[in-house]
């Protein structure tokens, strides 16, 4: 068993992800164990929320810019991939850092006039060796000491590295910092959320699956005894490296998204604090759980954004202290978090058992 | 049992409500701090005939004729001093400069954010003969085909024009960054209460961006493409001024008035910065350490950033074409300042003085620091407008005497009728601003964007306000600089002054130092 | 002077304990035994407060309180299964520990500590090496000699001989004799291995199913095979022997 | 020589104000076995508390001081009382104090008149008295002596409370094996409590001892802890000697590239990185059986 050997069975596990996917529609509704008031709302459930995702940044217009729901996005990327650590029991404070390194990343395309179609792979690529590094240095650590050392590093990658290649807060000028130009096609935040959505829809998928393969069912076993995951002949370094890689590159795009969102990014978006907190939104939307990532990126992108707009920007003081309440609620009454409320309400919609 | 976690959300939302309301309380307090009661100031000041009058005597000092708020004052008055009469609670804040008019602005032609007025545009005004008073006389009816109902682009109605300003009054500088926007506010309030710009008011919608450039960018987008605002003005958050002006470059916003500090802002077709460039800053500075003080060997301590570096390289770049010597360089953030190690190498280098571009907040902590080990470079310390605040004395307590920063105007020590205008318009509404260099520019911002409309007459388009703005000569508020533009070429200020924290009774005060140069570098 | 009265415990709906009897008299030591699954460690840490109980606990005719800093207080002391020493102190400190709910301050730890280290001489070689780094039967050792310090009037010793060599366990039954002999502490010994308890008690109790099927004399079950293995495995002659008892 | 002089005083001073905001950390993970992310948080929040008394309300400054330092310990013993109790690991106490270190930032900014005034001048009594120190071309201010003062007696001081007192005899218990503890009479109840309350009040105290050498500034003290908890690393998050020594090294490794090797931009700030690798390192040749890793794993 080894680093391919998990490749392979990730590939599996995406191509069987596929197979569901395309037969999911007829499956779920045929399944005969679900009452018929289950089976309505699941489908209205899904209709209303595809056609909300569809045309979100229109109907939230109301509201506030499409930057809102664009920001939102990247948020639930980056909590997605704080998320994935969950999988071996892991808290990661990197992802911060390895957006900037995505933002690096853009740029260097761009100067070296990549075509758009191949800058985001190469951005994911290019966070590789970045995460192995990460992951070498990581691999002994455990717990606090593990979420200690990925702080260190994003501390030193944001001191040492962006703010010299980015500068400090893009306030006191941004004169060295390089502009990046969106690609035609999303020219507006609107078709740039779009864009967004199918990398986000992209990745989230490639999470179920592997989560619901036999990969899956690995990382659980290596959470919970990793003694006992090795004395069955599995390398719990390899899924380590692995897990580590795969948020490693979930965060590196969606820090490509967010300059592409943003146009240019000031190191002082990617302060090591900031990892803190999207910490805490993962907490807050429940760790380990894509569905909560992406709720969390909704509840602490999206909606402070609108809100900001909404309350003509009265309310910029206030998101640090209704974050931090909402984690606190979340973390003593579901300690599940905002996918398990999520899980709950759905269950008395369906009317099942709870 | 289960209807609890209903609570929990129930209970968050009316947090969250609460906590929005909360603010507007808080902008009040802010708004008492500075001696405003309520709001909607004075938004009965009966601008009539004045309003006609006043506004563009453009290539002259507007000298002490103005005073337009003459009788309007009465609005301001009444809560000034007194007590928490929290007046009028909902129209405080940020919302709008002039009471009401914003409903008017639901008018707006549905699309077409861009300015469709490109082919309109009156491209027959080159020279720059216009800049003085035929603006006032022409209310020309009927000189363009759609201001049938006023409605002559995004954002313009006929009796109202809706502009985006976005300040800082949060976040790490929110301690300096409001008097900027207060200024500008003051500014456009003071434009309204003289009538307007060829009768519409000026609608203001006021963002805060806590100097974080999502949060300003949001805002701008949030104001351009769903509030519809005709342009931005007076913008000086550099966080978000920066990546704002690509973005007015690509939505055709324009954008009057930001610092212009980082010098991507001058690669702006859309944007018209009034502020000095730090490299400029810095090439004055050195310049006149060298001559008048002498200075031979320097350390420098600059904000890693990218105007920070290039602060720096002006400062290097003069001294040692001058025979000096950059001896010590060292880079600081604002979550490690490292003031203690200068300090160190720049005793150990044995610097003559000590060149500083960091805020107030830096500064204070390199001369506290500095006094306490007893030391000061025999030259002392001297940097850019970063810190030129009343609230650098405050914190730097004695030991900042001897301190020097540079304005980008006429210093505030000097009594010359351009800043008693600017003074009294400002105090008019906000009186206990702290004056800076930058206040200025919003002042001479939110002057030049109404000047400037007021040139366009009743057809106000994007197009025609940016090749007005373009073809803007000499304008002179009286406060030092006449501002000139061309297409292509913003560079419109870079005439700095210095002024030194001197003793005045028992406080520090700024006094000029009567040096004014300008870096001619720019020019083209 | 300890004295259980239809002693119940469970945890949560499951009923552990049905009613169970026991007496250990001053200076006695009193074995259980029983097999796997039975009740013996359930009623050791029902009686010591460490969970919610019914029934009576009576010391020295006076009710026992419930709750677990309480009990101790009183004099009957606990050595838990799995040998729980506080892994990150020294030895010296987890005997300080035990001295802890008599008021033990370290002016006269030493003074109380003297008799324990004189029983364990091999504690006091290693009295400031880490506790976690100790050898299984070091661990022991250590727990026992904290319970010891509290000066307890019983110590509840719940499975001494697990997964220790037989070695270990001949040299921690003398220990426990010479305690009780030099320090005069009650010990009531739990233990599935019947064999070794039964060689130092006085009298012993056979649980099975959470219920006290046999009482008498240590000596006999140690030569009535018969007895011991019809109450490990449910025959007549348990239930006969039980009924004996009355 | 002065140079170098000067160089291990800064050294040491940085060094001091690195383990101060350090102990308290330490204490609370080494007791608790919770990983206090509030630490700085509250220690703002604290000071601000006094700033706005002393310097806005003119009380005498050890009375400001005093409720300061009260204000934090009140708010350590609410949240042992409302939220530690009531979470069942350490983990998600962790994740708690993740969210106490939002909601106490979050009321640095609400709170309009500390919000709009971010650095904020907040003298002792001693500030602007000094020390001149013979040989070195330099003076050493009374506050960076009383914040040495300070870091050594509390680092005696809980050194003695951990391994000679009673109580911090029972904090450790608790935090090894709860269950035991309540054999040996401890009551975890009560135990708790004062662990919170001590360890906020030293945040509080901390973040008043750094103000009058730094400013009240939000930005400088959080990056302050941020390293100060990479310094904990070192100690495995329970030695104390070990995370001072590890602090004082970090601080002098810092000064002296500040100082001495400028050119070589950013590595100053690579150094709490480095250094971990090395304690890595060195945990690696020498493996001594991490009892941190161990506790936890049992926890």
């Amino acid at each position: 068993m080894s680093i391919t050997d998990v490749t392979t069975d990730v590939e599996r596990a995406v191509q069987g992800a596929i197979r569901t996917a395309a037969s999911s529609v007829a499956s779920s509704a045929t399944t005969p164990a679900l009452t018929r008031r289950a089976r309505l709302s699941r489908l209205v459930g899904g209709v209303v929320l595809a056609a909300l995702l569809a045309t979100l940044p229109f109907t939230m217009h109301w509201a506030g810019p499409a930057f809102a729901v664009d920001y939102g996005l990247i948020v639930a990327m980056a909590v997605l991939s704080i998320s994935v650590l969950g999988w071996i029991g892991e808290i990661s404070l990197a992802p911060v850092a390895q957006m900037g390194f995505g933002v690096v990343a853009v740029n260097v395309c761009q100067v070296h006039h990549i075509p758009f179609g191949f800058t985001l792979p190469i951005v994911a690529l290019s966070s590789l060796p970045i995460s192995l590094l990460l992951a070498a240095f990581t691999l002994r650590l455990k717990g606090v000491s593990f979420a200690i050392a990925t702080l260190a590093f994003a501390y030193m990658a944001h001191k040492t590295f962006f703010l010299e290649y980015l500068g400090t807060y893009g306030a006191f000028g941004g004169t060295g910092t390089t502009q990046v130009a969106r690609p035609s096609f999303v020219r507006t935040d609107e078709s740039m959320y779009y864009l967004e959505l199918a990398v986000l829809i992209a990745v989230a998928l490639v999470c179920y699956a592997i989560n619901r393969s036999r990969v899956g069912a690995r990382f659980t076993a290596l959470r919970e005894s990793e003694m006992a995951f090795s004395t069955l002949g599995h390398p719990p370094a390899a899924y380590r490296f692995f897990a580590i890689c795969l948020s490693g590159a979930i965060a590196t795009v969606a820090g490509a998204l967010f300059v592409y969102l943003q146009l240019q990014v000031p190191s002082n978006l990617l302060l090591p604090a900031q990892a803190i907190l999207f910490f805490g939104y993962a907490v807050a939307g429940g760790l380990g759980s894509v569905t909560g990532a992406l709720a969390a990126g909704a509840v602490f992108g999206a909606i402070p954004k609108y809100l900001e707009t909404l309350t003509k920007s009265e309310f910029l003081n206030y998101d640090l202290f209704v974050i931090g309440l909402v984690v606190f609620v979340v973390m003593m009454k579901a300690p599940g978090g905002l996918a398990e409320i999520g899980r709950r309400v759905w269950r008395r919609v369906e009317g099942s058992p709870a | 049992m289960r209807s609890w976690r209903g609570l929990v959300v129930f209970a968050v939302l009316l947090l969250v409500s609460a906590a929005c309301n909360g603010s507007s309380a808080q902008r009040d307090a802010l708004l008492r701090l500075n001696g405003v009661g309520g709001a909607g100031t004075g938004g009965s000041a009966a601008p009539d005939q004045t309003g006609a009058a006043v506004p563009s005597d453009s290539g002259v000092v507007p000298s002490g004729a103005p005073s337009v708020g003459g009788p309007g004052s009465v609005g301001a008055s009444p809560a000034a001093g007194a007590a928490p009469s929290f007046g009028t609670p909902a129209a405080g804040g940020r919302a709008s400069a002039s009471g009401g008019s914003r409903s008017a602005s639901s008018a707006t032609p549905g699309g077409a954010p861009v300015s469709g007025g490109g082919g309109q545009a009156p491209a027959a005004r080159p020279g720059a003969a216009a800049s003085s008073a035929a603006s006032a006389a022409s209310p020309a009816p009927g000189a363009a085909p759609a201001q049938a109902n006023g409605n002559t682009d995004v954002g313009v109605t006929a009796t109202s024009i809706k502009v985006g300003h976005i300040g800082i009054y949060s976040g790490p500088v929110g301690y300096v960054g409001q008097n900027l926007s207060l200024a500008a506010r003051a500014t456009l309030q003071s434009i309204n209460d003289s009538g307007g710009v060829n009768g519409r008011k000026l609608d203001v919608l006021v963002r805060d961006d806590g100097w974080d450039g999502t949060k300003g960018i949001n805002a701008a987008r949030d104001l351009v493409e769903r509030e519809k605002v005709f342009a931005i003005c007076c913008t000086q958050s550099v966080s978000t001024t920066d990546p704002l002006t690509a973005y007015a470059d690509q939505q055709k916003v324009p954008n009057v008035g930001p610092d212009g500090w980082g010098l991507v802002q001058y690669g702006g077709q859309w944007s018209w910065p009034l502020g000095v460039p730090a490299m400029s800053e810095a090439r004055v500075l050195a310049k006149w350490q060298v001559e008048k003080q002498g200075v031979k060997k320097a350390a420098l301590l600059h904000l890693n950033s990218p105007t920070g570096q290039s602060f720096r390289d002006g400062y290097k770049e003069v001294l040692e074409k001058m025979g000096g010597k950059l001896e010590v360089v060292q880079a600081a953030s604002f979550d490690d300042p490292g003031t203690t190690t200068l300090l160190a190498r720049a005793r150990a280098a044995n610097v003559d003085t000590i060149a500083i571009y960091a805020d107030s907040g830096i500064v204070a902590r390199l001369m506290r620091e500095a006094a306490g080990q007893g030391y000061k470079p025999p030259k002392g310390f001297a940097g850019s407008t970063f810190y030129y605040f009343n609230v650098t004395p405050e914190l730097t307590g004695p030991a900042g005497e001897g301190l020097i920063s540079s304005s980008h105007w006429t210093p505030h020590d000097q009594d010359t009728p351009g800043l008693r205008r600017y003074r009294e318009v400002v105090t008019k509404y906000y009186p206990k601003i702290d004056h800076t260099a930058w206040t200025v520019t919003s002042f001479v911002g939110a002057n030049l964007f109404a000047d400037t409309l007021k040139k366009l007459g009743l057809n106000v388009t994007r197009q025609r306000l940016k090749d007005a703005l373009d073809s803007t000569t000499d304008y002179d508020l009286g406060l030092g600089t006449k501002v000139s533009f061309r297409p292509g070429q913003h560079h419109a200020n870079t005439a700095t002054h210095l002024v030194q924290l001197m003793r005045e009774g028992d406080k520090l005060a700024w006094k000029s130092i009567g040096y004014d140069d300008r870096d001619a570098t720019f020019d083209k | 002077m300890l004295e259980v009265r239809g002693l119940t415990a469970g945890y949560g709906p499951v009923v552990v304990l049905r009613g169970i009897d026991l007496t250990v008299g001053t200076g006695e030591i009193v074995a259980m035994i029983g097999p796997n699954g039975a009740g013996k460690t359930t009623t050791l840490n029902a009686v010591a407060g460490m969970l919610p109980r019914g029934g009576d606990v009576l010391l020295d005719g006076e009710p026992l309180a419930s709750a677990a800093e309480q009990v101790v207080r009183r004099g009957v002391a606990l050595v838990p299964q799995g040998r729980k020493v506080f892994p990150r102190m020294s030895v010296e400190e987890n005997l300080f520990m035990g001295a802890y709910p008599r008021g033990g301050t370290w002016r006269d730890f030493d003074r109380r500590a003297e008799p324990i280290f004189s029983i364990f001489p091999r504690l006091a070689e290693r009295r400031a090496q880490i506790a976690g780094s100790l050898s299984g039967g070091e661990q022991q050792m250590l727990v026992i000699g904290r319970a010891l310090l509290s000066e307890p009037k019983v110590v509840m010793i719940d499975e001494l001989s697990l997964g220790l060599a037989p070695l270990m366990v001949e040299t921690l039954l003398d220990t426990i004799v010479r305690f009780n002999r030099e320090l005069g502490t009650a010990c009531l010994l739990v233990e599935q291995a019947a064999t070794a308890a039964l060689e130092i008690a006085g009298s012993a109790y056979l649980l099975r199913r959470g219920e006290v099927v046999y009482h008498g004399p240590a000596s006999r079950l140690r030569q009535d095979v018969d007895v011991l293995h019809g109450a490990y495995f449910g025959t007549a002659t348990g239930t006969a022997a039980a009924a004996g008892r009355r | 020589m002065s140079k170098l002089l000067q160089t291990v005083i800064i050294g040491t001073v940085t060094g001091s104000l690195y383990s101060l905001l350090a102990l308290g950390m330490v204490l609370v993970y080494r007791t608790t076995g919770v990983l206090n992310i509030a630490h700085g948080g509250i220690g703002v929040m604290a000071g601000f508390v006094a700033w706005d008394l002393v310097q806005l309300r003119h009380w005498p400054y050890y009375a400001g001081l005093l409720v300061g330092v009260s204000f934090a310990v009140l708010v350590g013993l609410a949240f042992e009382r409302f939220v530690v109790r009531r979470l069942p690991n350490a983990g998600s106490r962790t994740v708690a104090t993740l969210g106490l270190f939002l909601l106490a930032q979050g009321v640095v900014f609400v709170v309009p008149w500390w919000s709009n005034n971010s650095a904020q001048v907040f003298p002792s009594p001693f500030t602007g008295r000094v020390v001149s120190i013979p040989g070195a071309d330099f003076a050493v201010s009374y506050d960076q002596i009383v914040l040495v003062g300070t870091v050594v007696l509390l680092f005696l001081g809980l050194q003695f409370l951990l391994r000679r007192t009673r109580l911090g005899m029972a904090m450790r218990a608790v935090s090894d094996d709860p269950a035991a503890s309540r054999l040996m009479g401890v009551r975890e109840e009560l135990v708790a409590p004062v662990v919170w309350a001590m360890a906020f009040g030293i945040a509080g105290l901390s973040v008043m001892l750094i103000a009058p050498i730094n400013l009240l500034e939000n930005t400088s003290i959080v990056a302050f802890t941020l390293k100060a908890l990479a310094v904990t690393f070192v100690g495995g998050l329970v030695s104390l000697p070990l995370t001072v020594l590890g602090a004082t090294v970090l601080a002098l490794l810092e000064a002296f590239t500040q100082i001495y090797a400028a050119d070589i931009r950013g590595l100053p700030s690579a150094w709490p990185f480095i250094l971990m690798v090395a304690v890595l390192v060195i945990r690696l040749i020498r493996p001594t059986k991490a009892l941190d890793e161990q506790a936890l794993a049992a926890a």
